[in-house]
């Protein structure tokens, strides 16, 4: 039963710490809370153990396995994406302005973390600082835009090779490095853009931001309302979804697979290291300068503001909710993490800290993702506990 | 099993989306500022406002529009001055059939929501955005009553030139939309009266160290340091500048500081700061009204911007009982064919949506508090 | 004085020990044979503690220890001598003993077996302000072994501390091995070097993927056709 | 001008060497970044925030001020220890052993939750640290010194220099290193690890409190997302100086703090923060065991 004598232990413990930050009656709260949920759990867990409750506990986690296993499987079948896909394109139109709003913001984000999947999830590189090439899209539209009046279709070509470009300039440098140290340079490398940006007034207008980008037009057609982004912004994931989808099991996708694995096993076994690492930059920037150029269009205005480090883990969020280098799992966590902030709006004062504490809790509960990738596990391999920092091995 | 699973999905994602359904007879009005965050005490004064002004309204039974009595329903958007945030809520309100907005706060967000409320054709009243260039974008429907930035920026430098006879001006800003913009129209001004600032930088909003760039401009003499920005980095600076290097130079600011933190937490380092503001609303007998009416509700006194709000909301709500219409033209129309007798005064629009006369002045910091001094 | 009781650990999704049970007692060598992978280097560690066993029973002197943490597991005088010796490679070697004897509070204690250990490994007080990682394989071995007497174990359990060494230094080893032995600690030997395990030892088991195929006394096993082809190379 | 930004910079220099501590303990004991540990110096401050109003209804802010100081730093510091501990067992104990990635993720949403949590209980407007020493400053090669920048230094480097011996000659320290060099070996000598790693995080977090109470004296200001920035930059202090090596945190503090403080004043202000993360990166790129060396490298990690 020491279990249970835990519990008001930790009770007082919460309130312990909330005390002075929240004043003795909220922290009385808080205290009470968090016994009372480590109450619910211990006796949840006791009534499993000692059979209580244990044949239909089994049974409803064998029921939910069973159903999740059947909707991770057929999230990979094809004929489920088209029928998805009608289901889809039928959406708006049950759909009011703001709801479909939103979901064009979703098309933008899954195109962004499908973008970040090859570099994190396909190749294994952790990249804390992908929202620079969301930027250079967004930027390379919104500037040729107003100074040379360069229409969004050319545009969109434009934005995507020069963020392919900021990838591979990004890749050169970082190519010895690994782990962590990746993740750092990265990061550091998104904040300096988007510093530059900020400050370089003469070129970007700094924090003002860009004003009145042009919208797009199809023919005649000027594409203005949220119901023409979507249609826009679906087109663009279908095919970036296509095309995702395709590298993943092309040549270039089993040596990003290698690399991810070991990459001086898969140094040895022929894969270039340094064309395979830089190619998985530069897919991943290409995406992100993809959804960049639709962002500057959709917004009509960009400022630094919407670069910043936290949006970079938002995206790297929705990548890992989903499900590492699992195309659905990733779109799933896309959907999850913008609607669901969206259907919060009331409570908005809690949103991030209920966001941080359901990363926090999703780490812990299940690490590999809402839908596992298909053909085992994929993730960044953790070094061995005693092994050494990561870098320049 | 797979129509199963579809419709199980449809119904879900249909869900998610249909919340909010049901309209009644109400009139919506939009109200969108920083309400959380950082910035959170500007919201707040929007939020005041607007309270009262449509707590009045609801009182005498609501706004009657074609004969009909209308209950005003506030719709509260939260944009934690990020423009993104912003746009999404525009985009709400517009859903929702709001017939009018008030908000947002920063220039930052106004901009870029002017869009979409423009083109939906909804009328927008921004308390508090001074940038020029909100309504330099030719939108028949955005109006602001507070002041803009060059307005402010001109009434600084003349009284740096006129009134304290300055030369050695050190200008700093923190880099955003409104800082910069006041920091520029002031150094425009000032440049216009022949005083080329000595020193002339931007600092990092949020940063807590400014002695590096204090440092430098001390090297300069300036005798004036004048800052565009909000009040967390001008405690800051003011404070660095007289605790850790002895300056002993003039601070001037906008009205970006004008909050009570200001001189509480700069405490003695505050005192003789300059700030140009608009005319102090407890000295207007117009606005005697609402104060009283602010300090019964919510047992505090006005903000800054209260007032503004509350002005804000009345003009909308008056516009709409009086054209007996909520499309964004008409609204617009009306707005735009009066002088209006506010509680900040006589309020009269111009072709761009702006208050004709420049309401700012100069007040001063004086025994801990904001006295206005011309 | 150490009982396993049909263990079963998980490595993963992979059932490294099925059902080990073993028996060592007091005052005996016990020696535990097998090829790579078959699973001994993950039996000391569940007896350590370190991997946590899914089933079973490890008892010592009556008393189960299989829940414990591997600190409270040293505190009743089991200690390891891990493969591949492990030295804290940036701590002296001096500090290196020190961490040996991390449990004991009886200063006086410590400094007489730091002397003892020195007496017993005399290149170790040569090199006692050196770190710990610059030693040689024959060095650090040495200093492996001393580290863990310095927690004076009642049982001391050493994974393949003849691997990769000269037939000299290994010699050395053993003779210090026997006089820990003959001053009453016991000591239970996985080895590959099943020749030199089997000299060492009073008893002896084979293990295979995971399961202990044969338990006997030293002597039954070397005449057994089966350990003769598989670990004795004959 | 040249005195007065060393002056500037090396106040700076205490209180990231003071933060870049936390990560770098961590980091040496379990190769994990602790993205939460700027946020554990902001709930520093704002303990200390809850102490001063508490000593003041008490009356003992006048009465007794050497009382009240210490005060001001010891119970953030016991709250901050706490905070830590209870950082590690939620986020990431139960990911001991997990994909790399996975601690990293837990540690970004803990630090928001922690900020925002800060936010809804605390408010999101600036709060005012009251100045408890009112310290004369004076002239010093034509730079201006104030008393409370030398007690800030002093303090700093004080405590630096007690984790530095602390670690060095104590058996916890030892175990401390011996933890971080070999975990699995750690346990087999008796320590116990999961206690040494709790220990770790509490003593980087005492460190971050006492960063966090010297910040709000000095500055006067304090807010839930002072821990972010402040949290970015020691953290590139940690790696400039080797992450991992505490020496490398003291040295890689103060020098970024100087680097930056000279840089804003004699080239410019606001690329000073392009100018922090540039080092950052090309210090990774080009030496990224940092100067003096990480975990895994040649240096000793006191």
């Amino acid at each position: 039963m020491s279990a249970y004598a835990r519990v008001p232990l930790i009770g007082l413990w919460f309130a312990f710490l909330a005390l002075p930050l929240a004043g003795w009656r909220n922290s009385l709260w808080i205290g009470l809370g968090c016994a009372l949920v480590v109450l619910i759990v211990s006796v949840a867990r006791a009534s499993v153990q000692s059979g209580y409750l244990a044949w239909p506990a089994g049974r409803v986690k064998a029921g939910f396995t069973t159903a999740w296993s059947f909707i991770e499987e057929k999230s990979y079948d094809k004929r489920y994406w088209s029928l998805f896909l009608l289901l889809v394109i039928a959406l708006p139109w049950t759909l009011d302005r703001y709801s479909t709003d939103v979901l064009v913001i979703t098309g933008i984000y899954i195109m962004l973390a499908l973008g970040l999947n090859v570099v994190v999830g396909f190749a294994g590189l952790l990249d804390l600082g992908y929202v620079a090439f969301y930027a250079v899209g967004a930027y390379s539209y919104a500037l040729l835009n107003s100074w040379y009046g360069l229409s969004f279709w050319p545009a969109l070509g434009v934005g995507v090779a020069c963020s392919a470009l900021f990838g591979v300039i990004l890749g050169i440098p970082v190519l010895r490095l690994r782990g962590d140290y990746l993740a750092i340079v990265t990061l550091g490398f998104g904040e300096i853009i988007r510093l530059v940006l900020n400050n370089w007034d003469n070129v970007t207008q700094g924090p003002n931001g860009i004003l009145g980008i042009g919208r797009p037009y199809l023919g005649d057609m000027r594409l203005y309302k949220p119901m023409h982004f979507y249609y826009l912004v679906l087109a663009l994931c279908v095919i970036t979804i296509f095309i995702v989808n395709r590298l993943d099991k092309s040549r270039l996708g089993r040596a990003w697979a290698a690399m991810r694995e070991d990459e001086t096993v898969a140094e040895c076994v022929g894969v270039n290291i340094v064309y395979t690492k830089l190619s998985a930059f530069a897919f991943g920037a290409a995406w992100a300068g993809f959804g960049g150029v639709v962002f500057s269009a959709k917004q009509t205005f960009i400022s630094p503001e919407s670069f910043t480090f936290f949006e970079s883990v938002i995206i790297l969020c929705m990548v890992v909710l989903g499900g590492m280098a699992s195309i659905p799992g990733v779109m799933l966590g896309a959907f999850i993490l913008t609607v669901l902030p969206e259907a919060l709006r009331e409570l908005t004062l809690f949103r991030p800290m209920l966001l941080g504490g359901a990363m926090v809790l999703m780490m812990v509960l299940r690490p590999q993702g809402l839908l596992q990738a298909k053909g085992g596990r994929h993730h960044l391999e953790r070094d061995e506990p005693q092994g050494e920092a990561g870098a320049g091995r | 099993m797979r129509k199963k699973l579809f419709s199980v999905l449809t119904v879900l994602t249909a869900a998610v989306f249909l919340g909010s359904a049901a309209h009644g007879a109400t009139l919506k009005i939009g109200v969108a500022g920083p309400l959380t965050g950082d910035q959170a005490a500007f919201g707040e004064m929007l939020k005041n406002g607007a309270t009262l002004a449509v707590e009045e309204w609801n009182a005498k039974g609501g706004v009657s529009v074609g004969g009909k009595k209308m209950k005003v329903d506030i719709l509260w958007g939260d944009d934690r001055h990020d423009p993104r945030e912003g746009v999404s809520i525009a985009h709400k309100f517009v859903n929702s059939g709001a017939a009018g907005i008030v908000g947002h706060f920063n220039s930052s967000v106004s901009i870029p929501a002017s869009t979409v409320y423009a083109e939906a054709g909804v009328v927008q009243i921004t308390p508090a955005s001074t940038n020029p260039k909100l309504t330099e974008q030719g939108f028949s429907t955005v109006f602001r009553v507070c002041g803009r930035d060059d307005q402010q920026g001109e009434v600084a430098a003349n009284y740096i030139v006129d009134k304290l006879k300055l030369k050695r001006i050190a200008i700093l800003h923190d880099k955003t939309t409104y800082g910069q913009g006041l920091a520029d129209e002031t150094k425009r001004f000032l440049e216009k009266r022949g005083v080329k600032p000595v020193f002339y930088s931007g600092v990092v909003q949020g940063d807590k160290d400014y002695t590096p760039v204090l440092t430098a401009a001390k090297q300069k003499n300036p005798e004036l340091v004048y800052f565009g920005g909000i009040h967390p980095e001008a405690i800051l600076l003011v404070k660095q500048m007289r605790e850790r290097l002895g300056m002993k130079a003039h601070f001037m600011s906008g009205d970006g500081i004008v909050t009570d933190e200001y001189y509480k937490i700069a405490g003695k380092s505050a005192e003789g700061t300059y700030i140009t503001f608009t005319p102090d609303q407890t000295k207007l007998a117009a606005a005697q009204n609402v104060i009283k009416k602010h300090r019964k509700r919510f047992g505090k006194e006005v903000g800054a911007y209260t007032i503004y709000s509350y002005v804000a909301m009345n003009m909308i709500l008056n516009s709409i009982q009086a054209t007996g219409s909520t499309k964004g033209e008409k609204l617009a129309a009306h707005l735009r064919s009066k002088a209006w007798n506010t509680s900040l005064g006589k309020l009269q629009f111009n072709k761009k949506g702006d208050v004709l006369e420049s309401p700012y002045v100069l007040w001063q910091v004086k025994g801990s508090k904001f006295v206005q001094i011309n | 004085m150490l009982e396993l009781r049909d263990i079963h650990f998980y490595y993963g999704h992979i059932h490294a020990l099925q059902g080990v049970s073993m028996e060592v007692r007091p005052g005996q060598v016990v020696c535990l044979i097998g090829s790579n992978g078959a699973g001994k280097s993950s039996t000391l560690m569940a007896i350590c503690g370190v991997n946590a066993v899914a089933r079973g029973e490890i008892l010592l002197e009556g008393e189960a220890i299989h829940a414990r943490e591997p600190d409270e597991i040293v505190k009743r005088g089991i200690c390891q001598v891990p493969e591949g010796r492990r030295i804290f490679p940036h701590l002296t070697v001096l500090e290196n003993l020190e961490m040996g004897a991390f449990l004991r509070n009886d200063a006086s204690g410590v400094k007489e077996d730091l002397d003892y250990v020195c007496s017993l490994f005399p290149v170790l007080h040569e090199r006692r302000a050196q770190r710990g990682g610059t030693l040689s394989g024959g060095e650090q071995q040495m200093l492996a072994i001393a580290r863990a007497l310095m927690s004076r174990p009642r049982l001391l359990l050493l994974d393949e501390p003849s691997l990769g060494l000269a037939p000299r230094i290994i010699e050395t080893i053993f003779e210090v091995l026997a006089r820990i032995r003959d001053e009453g600690t016991g000591i239970f030997l996985v080895e590959q070097n099943a020749h030199l395990a089997l000299n060492f030892s009073d008893w002896a088991y084979v293990m295979e993927t995971g399961r202990i195929i044969m338990g006997d006394e030293p002597g039954v096993l070397r005449d057994s056709p089966a350990v003769r082809e598989a670990y004795l190379g004959e | 001008m040249f005195a007065q930004q060393l002056v500037n910079g090396l106040v700076v220099g205490a209180v990231y060497a003071l933060i870049a501590l936390g990560y770098t303990l961590v980091y040496g004991i379990l190769q994990l970044i602790n993205f939460a540990h700027g946020e554990i110096y902001m709930i520093g401050a704002y303990v200390g925030i809850a102490v001063l109003a508490v000593l003041g209804t008490m009356g003992l802010t006048q009465t007794s001020l050497a009382l009240s100081i210490v005060l001001v730093f010891l119970i953030p510091m016991i709250y901050c220890a706490a905070y830590g501990i209870t950082l590690e067992r939620v986020a990431y104990r139960p990911l001991r052993g997990a994909p790399r990635l996975s601690p990293l993720i837990s540690a970004i949403g803990m630090s928001l939750f922690l900020q925002n949590y800060v936010q809804v209980v605390q408010g999101a407007r600036d709060k005012a640290f009251p100045n408890l020493l009112e310290l004369g400053s004076f002239q010093l090669f034509g730079a201006y010194v104030n008393g409370l920048q030398i007690f800030i230094l002093v303090l700093a480097v004080g405590l630096m220099a007690a984790l530095q011996l602390f670690i060095k000659k104590t058996k916890l320290g030892k175990a401390m290193r011996a933890t971080a060099q070999d975990r699995t070996m750690a346990s087999l000598v008796g320590v116990n690890v999961n206690r040494v790693i709790a220990f770790t995080f509490a003593i980087g977090s005492v460190m971050a409190a006492v960063a966090g109470v010297m910040v709000g004296m000095y500055y006067g200001i304090v807010n839930h997302h002072i821990g972010f920035v402040a949290g970015m930059k020691a953290f590139t202090a940690a790696v400039l100086g080797g992450i991992g090596n505490v020496t490398g945190a003291l040295l890689g503090g103060f020098l970024l703090a100087l680097l930056e403080s000279f840089w804003a004043g004699y080239v410019s202000a606001v690329y000073k923060d392009i100018f922090a993360f540039m080092v950052l990166v090309v210090v990774l790129i080009f030496r990224p065991e940092g100067i003096l060396g990480g975990s895994g490298g040649e240096a000793d990690r006191t």
